[in-house]
């Protein structure tokens, strides 16, 4: 079981950690922050192992995990 | 009589290009003074985008001004930024379907329209900044709508098949503006 | 009118007309806000048979245009502050063997990296010591990109006649603004080939034995100061070239003193006040070297109260030059902005306005 | 639960930073401040600064910093770390600062074996300054100097740093990876820690190169990006320890 | 007398004085006549745990320079006009970043790569733009070797003082001649560390989280205009570190205007004139950046009747300067060598007697 | 009789050269002159002149000339030969000039395959300015400005440009001869042909490297330098073809 | 049977010439030239077998040969 | 009173030395003003090299000239080179081992001594210039005899053998130049 959080002011939509989740827990959400990216949600949580893939992968340094 | 106008928004919202066609068209198709001062630097990398048109049947000075006659504001963050830039008694275009804060000042009239959706609803998403042009040009007239036309034409003139969508966007606008002279 | 306007880019403006004057020859490296430059050469060369090089940096750039211009054709570079210093030694050396050289300054924020928005703050480097050794060049400092196509289109002319370098000084208002414009004509290759006849006994290219060409930027001996005092007699022949514009002075209380794209700023503040019956005009240096120093002298003290120096850059440079015609003969008010920050009209309209306030 | 990813100090809290989206300078950015941290050593930690796009991380690294001149972060390097050998100097250079205008910086100091961690980000162009070719362009590219593509007879053949360092006797270690994946990104940060561990460890001079991919410049979608990344980048530049003493 | 004289070259005594004032880092690229400079330094430096560093450039070498001043070690420089021209990129970031360089430049004949012998010809790259951006610097400008010692020596405080750069300019007859010296103290370590506290917040060696020191030679947005606002006040401030002699100026008719090697040459002029009964005297710039304007608006040109400008350059530079303040009061004849060709007591001399001639 | 050999007409009639007795930039300027004469190219040939005891030839060779500023002939050549293609151009250069403040020049040069014939003479110092520490200076040989002897802690390794080159692309001809023998002086007039060959048939970058000695800064008779020329420079340059294609 | 012509004033006396020769016909003389340089001179030139291997040798294109 | 000399001969005649030596001693061993100036450049590759020194009392102006009051020539370039920034009244030493040209000014002193055969004569055929440095001494007084004896002793500190020899050579040359003075 783990958790991620995701700064959405920070995300700017790249889409890394969305390709990189072996658990497809993250997708692309439909609310852009203030700089106009659409940013990645958590789709299913409940899936995330925490394995921090995503958090590697994230430019941003705006995803954070827990396990 | 000199005018001048601003135009902001994100990176991807055709902020240039509306500048841009709205000062060539005027070139060719007038004998007008015109300048298009693009803001370099932040632009590339995200964030805001903006960049100015000064038209004006004397030699202009400079391209840039910050009390503007007319300002376009594209997106939320624009308007914050550069609100403070628009002259007591100018004009305020917005974007409505992004832009939701509501307006302090009053000194200024502020024309509305909500352009990203109107352009998803046409089917050409990116055609909002050429809406916004003609919302512009119908409330200002800052030039003749031929002006335009003639400039969206020789834009388009290699990619024939885009002429009418961006015809029919411009007029959309075109109808906006005008609805909203007072 | 409007049939041959076309609505350009200053940068991409330079280079065409550039091309027009017959320019066959680009070295430059990258740098904001002039990459428009190179990035048109690099299309625009092959189309006439010349070369586009992308140097490895500044240093190489310069090194490159000392190159080929040596061989008698016209090559041009351009780069902007922090990388027109990288020129210094490149352009000295141009100086030194009179090697005709033309490049362009789209000046930006200084000192060092700066900014990359514009400004007006290499005028001493440009004017004064753009290189050791104190050699002089002819500066033509445009304020419209109709200007900096006329400019740069002569550049080409002056720099051959002299066999000295000639900058092109703007900032990157002019570089990156478009505005309506109408080029010159394109120069024929056979008025090409004919231009370059003209120096092929200096060209670097191989001659017969017996009439051997020398590029010399340096010499032992008594030659480097022979070189020195030619130079120095080229240098008092350039009266004839100074340019300036008076604009209204004739009957001026006040005098905006500004060039580039200042001056035209402070153009249109002129206009509005004068409509308001203020007795305003602009002395503008169109070359800013040689500087238009007469014109200065040439102010009635009498008449004039106060003179407005306009200009992007702090501390002021330009406004030496005024004092040193002025010499306290009547005050010498700044307007400044600097480091990327823009004049705007409203600011130099109140900064003339205080002027006016404090001497009418 | 425990926080097992956290956002490194070594960049500003509550900033965001000034890159593009999908851009791995900010990957690289992040790893080193990472690296930094977990060694303990960010506040010895001094950022020589190439100019480029990692200028837009200036106001996001928490570190002492100072901007180099394009292309001379070596030499400015050496002037920091022979004047504060306690100081943990990197450089952070992209392809054009390092490769070109740099080259000759780059490859003294190399060659003198200056005691400093150099951090090369190839991206194959001229992220800063809106597309132009650098020297790690590759064949066939477009970039806005060199409209139709580079071609070799005309601009030359793309050039491989860490094997022209590998020419050179003083070098500790020259290594090349990648941020593309997870494992990558993993690497990336090995290699940058040892590439540290070499400074204070007083073994000389050594190079991470990171390829990574310029989004906006290479007109690719961030998603796209990685494709050409993998498929034409590192056929160029292969990963790996190219020296390793 | 006697004891304390140690005979030494301009260069070496330049190397020493510095290494006395702590400096500790030196970078440089050979190039004559200076090249003692950096030799010295290579068996100096050692000897006091401090750097020398042989940089491949001077493009290198001064960039050296940014990083080791930038960590708040006293660190210099030097070289000689063509290669001080690629210091320009260096010593702009060092102004625009407020680092405080400290910088030798013995000038010899230019421009390009000139003559390898000595002259003074880079008055102008020195004075008024010695990179891009319009910054300034104290420029000090020694005409003995003493003056050469105990000039390098303070430029280090000013320098830290004003976290600006400084440049010490002097030419290849002072670089390269030997003369008797007294050596000023060696500044002890315990001194040395306390300088280097005084600005430790600014040094770039680390701090921890939320201390960072951060050298920016360069900003965004309103960054760079505040910084040159900034600056434009330091350079305010430096009325006070004007410094002129005035020698023999009280009753005199004729005055030489001279800097550096030509002054020297120019005081035995005087003091034979004045044993013939001339009045003569001589007004001599020691900062000639910034420069002592004041000193020739004070002249009384009611009694002077004439200027002589003596310097080694042609065109003449430092000319320009003295007519800023002259106005056209009196005329001003020039007495001018170039391209390493000296000027020597009998020129000077009969310049002086040709003016003196014209005008009394 | 026949004469079997005569002085060049690529040198001046009735000059006498501004050498040091024994230094082999005299026998590299007679070499050049002989083979363009050879070549019928004298009146083609356009000789980029770096600085260093080299620019004591300018008074001596019979070609057109210009002087580029110290390091970067390789960039001016480029200007030259594009502009004027017809010419047979070449950059005399020494070991400062080359490979230490033009190394960005020369590497940037070679990489772009300019069709330029660049002779370089390696003497393993700066003998120009009195005999300073170059990157080619070997390990533990006196320089003014290694006094003790060039170390490598300090001072990095001796560099080999012909080595270094040989990791790029486009480069035609590297090699490395010498003039300390009758034989090696023929080899090495054979490799100028060949570069000049090069050039004439646009084949692109060749780069002759003439290690010598400079008996003034070595502190040698013309003799002994010639001794230690081949005990201990060739030992670190061993002559040879690195390239030819 | 060869024949050397040394240009007195151009000779700085390296003695390359001298051990070059496989014949030792050159020697360095006993006058100076102008420069102050003690040249060279065919002291046994009846060896001389013209092999030019001096010439080459020769910096100073010094050596004229016949043969 | 100020004297000026310039010294110049070959590269290998230790015409610095020369100069440097006696510019040297008088700075160490009186409170004159003194400079010592080379003539850089050429001098390395051959060719004639050549130094100025100037002695006063009173401070120094250029510390080189082309009118000085005593030259030095060890070979014969250096005559033809030099002998014109010799002024009128001023004395020429002359190196008359290798200078046979004819003097052809009559109005300057000039003093001769052999001085490559001296050496050579010694057994110390680098010691020319001390013997010279004797001649100019003997000759001129510019400096006490005691001020370059103990410059001698100063230079060869660590190589006390050499100071003898280089005594003696000095010697020899004061007695040639006081014998010369009319
Ligand atoms: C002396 C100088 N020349 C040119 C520039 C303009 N410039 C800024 S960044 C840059 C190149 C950036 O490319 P690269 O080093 O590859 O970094 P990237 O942006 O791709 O990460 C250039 C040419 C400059 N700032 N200074
Ligand atoms: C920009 C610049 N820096 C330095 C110099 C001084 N300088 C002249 S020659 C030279 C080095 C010569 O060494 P090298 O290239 O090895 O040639 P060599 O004399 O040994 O043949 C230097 C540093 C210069 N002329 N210009
Ligand atoms: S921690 Fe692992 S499982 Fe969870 S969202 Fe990230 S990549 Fe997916
Ligand atoms: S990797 Fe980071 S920036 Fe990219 S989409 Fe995911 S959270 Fe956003
Ligand atoms: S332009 Fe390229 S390198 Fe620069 S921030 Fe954007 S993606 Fe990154
Ligand atoms: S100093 Fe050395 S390289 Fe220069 S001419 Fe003399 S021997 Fe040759
Ligand atoms: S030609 Fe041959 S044999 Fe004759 S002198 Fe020369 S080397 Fe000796
Ligand atoms: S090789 Fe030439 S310069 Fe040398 S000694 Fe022989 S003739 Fe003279
Ligand atoms: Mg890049
Ligand atoms: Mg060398």
């Amino acid at each position: 079981m783990g958790k991620v959080e995701i700064n959405v002011e920070a995300c700017k939509s790249c889409e890394y950690c969305v390709i990189s989740c072996p658990k497809k827990v993250l997708a692309v959400g439909d609310q852009v922050n203030s700089k106009g990216y659409l940013y990645v949600v958590a789709a299913e949580p409940e899936n995330c192992i925490g394995c921090a893939m995503c958090a590697q992968m994230c430019p941003e340094a705006a995803i954070e995990v827990w396990k | 009589m000199e005018r001048n106008l601003m135009i902001a928004g994100f990176g991807g919202q055709g902020v240039m290009t509306m500048g841009k066609l709205l000062s060539q068209a005027t070139c060719d198709a007038t004998d007008l003074n015109v300048t298009f001062f693009p803001s370099y630097g932040a632009a590339m990398r995200g964030g805001t985008s903006n960049c100015y048109v000064v038209i004006s049947d004397e030699s202009i000075g400079a391209p840039v001004s910050d009390m503007v006659d007319d300002l376009v504001v594209m997106n939320g963050p624009s308007l914050q930024k550069f609100i403070g830039d628009l002259k007591a008694g100018g004009t305020l275009f917005i974007n409505s379907s992004i832009v939701k804060d509501k307006i302090e000042r009053d000194d200024i009239s502020v024309v509305s329209a909500p352009v990203t959706e109107m352009a998803i609803d046409m089917g050409n998403p990116r055609a909002l900044n050429i809406i916004m042009l003609g919302v512009y040009i119908g409330y200002t007239k800052a030039v003749d709508e031929a002006v335009i036309l003639k400039g969206i034409e020789h834009k388009f003139e290699k990619k024939q098949k885009l002429i009418p969508p961006n015809i029919e966007a411009f007029n959309k606008g075109l109808e906006i503006g005008k609805s909203q002279v007072k | 009118m409007g049939e041959q306007r076309v609505f350009m880019k200053g940068c991409e403006a330079i280079a065409e007309a550039a091309t027009r004057a017959g320019c066959r020859f680009f070295a430059g490296y990258p740098i904001t806000p002039q990459n428009e430059i190179p990035e048109y050469f690099a299309r625009r060369m092959p189309e006439v048979g010349g070369t586009f090089v992308q140097g490895e940096s500044e240093v190489a750039s310069v090194n490159m245009l000392y190159g080929a211009a040596s061989t008698g054709i016209r090559a041009m570079s351009s780069s902007s502050s922090t990388g027109i210093s990288l020129y210094s030694e490149g352009v000295s050396y141009s100086a030194s063997a009179r090697v005709p050289i033309v490049y362009v300054n789209v000046v930006r924020g200084g000192p060092g990296i700066g900014a990359i928005q514009p400004a007006q703050q290499d005028y001493f480097q440009a004017t004064k010591a753009s290189g050791n050794g104190g050699f002089r060049m002819i500066v033509l400092a445009p304020s419209t990109v109709q200007e900096c196509v006329d400019m740069v289109y002569e550049a080409f002319d002056l720099a051959a006649r002299d066999q000295n370098p000639v900058l092109v000084l703007t900032d990157g208002v002019v570089g990156t603004m478009m505005e309506p414009v109408v080029l010159p004509p394109m120069k024929t290759d056979a008025e090409l080939a004919k231009l370059r006849e003209a120096y092929a006994d200096r060209a670097i290219v191989g001659h017969p034995l017996g009439q051997q060409a020398y590029c010399r930027p340096g010499s032992v001996g008594n030659g480097q100061e022979a070189v020195n005092i030619e130079a120095a007699k080229l240098y008092d022949t350039w009266d004839k070239d100074i340019r300036v514009e008076n604009r209204m002075t004739d009957d001026a209380e006040i005098i905006i003193a500004s060039y580039g794209i200042s001056a035209r700023i402070s153009e249109v503040v002129i206009r509005e006040l004068r409509k308001e019956g203020v007795k305003i005009g602009m002395i503008r240096p169109i070359t800013v070297s040689p500087f238009p120093y007469q014109a200065f002298e040439d102010i009635d003290f009498g008449r004039v109260k106060g003179i407005l120096d306009v200009e992007m850059s702090i501390p002021a440079q330009m406004k030496w030059d005024v004092e040193y015609a002025v010499h306290g003969r009547c005050p010498i008010k700044e307007c400044l902005r600097s480091g990327g920050q823009l004049l705007t009209n409203d600011q130099v309209m109140a900064a003339a306005r205080e002027l006016i306030k404090e001497v009418l | 639960m425990e926080k097992v990813y956290k956002k490194t100090l070594g960049v500003l809290p509550d900033t965001v930073s000034g890159f593009c989206p999908g851009c791995m300078h900010g990957t690289v950015h992040k790893l080193i401040g990472e690296v930094a941290e977990d060694m303990g050593k960010l506040d010895k930690l001094v950022r020589v600064e190439g100019v480029g796009c990692c200028g837009l991380g200036q106001f996001y690294v928490s570190c002492d910093e100072t901007i180099a001149a394009h292309g001379r972060a070596c030499a400015v390097a050496t002037g920091i770390k022979r004047s504060s050998p306690d100081s943990l100097v990197y450089t952070y250079q992209g392809d054009g600062d390092l490769a070109a205008i740099g080259l000759a910086e780059t490859m003294s100091a190399a060659n003198r074996g200056e005691n400093i961690s150099v951090i090369f980000v190839n991206n194959g162009i001229y992220g800063m300054t809106g597309g132009q070719m650098a020297p790690t362009t590759l064949l066939g590219m477009n970039s806005t100097t060199t409209p139709g593509g580079r071609n070799a007879e005309e601009h030359g053949y793309p050039m491989h740093m860490c094997e022209i360092l590998n020419q050179l006797t003083a070098p500790t270690y020259l290594v090349r990876t990648s941020v593309d994946t997870p494992q990558n990104v993993i690497k990336t940060r090995k290699a940058i820690k040892k590439a540290f561990q070499n400074q204070l460890d007083e073994k000389g001079f050594s190079m991470v190169e990171i390829v990574t991919s310029c989004p906006t410049n290479w007109g690719l979608s961030p998603l796209d990006s990685l494709d050409f990344l993998r498929d034409k980048m590192f056929a160029e530049y292969p990963l790996g320890v190219v020296r390793d003493k």
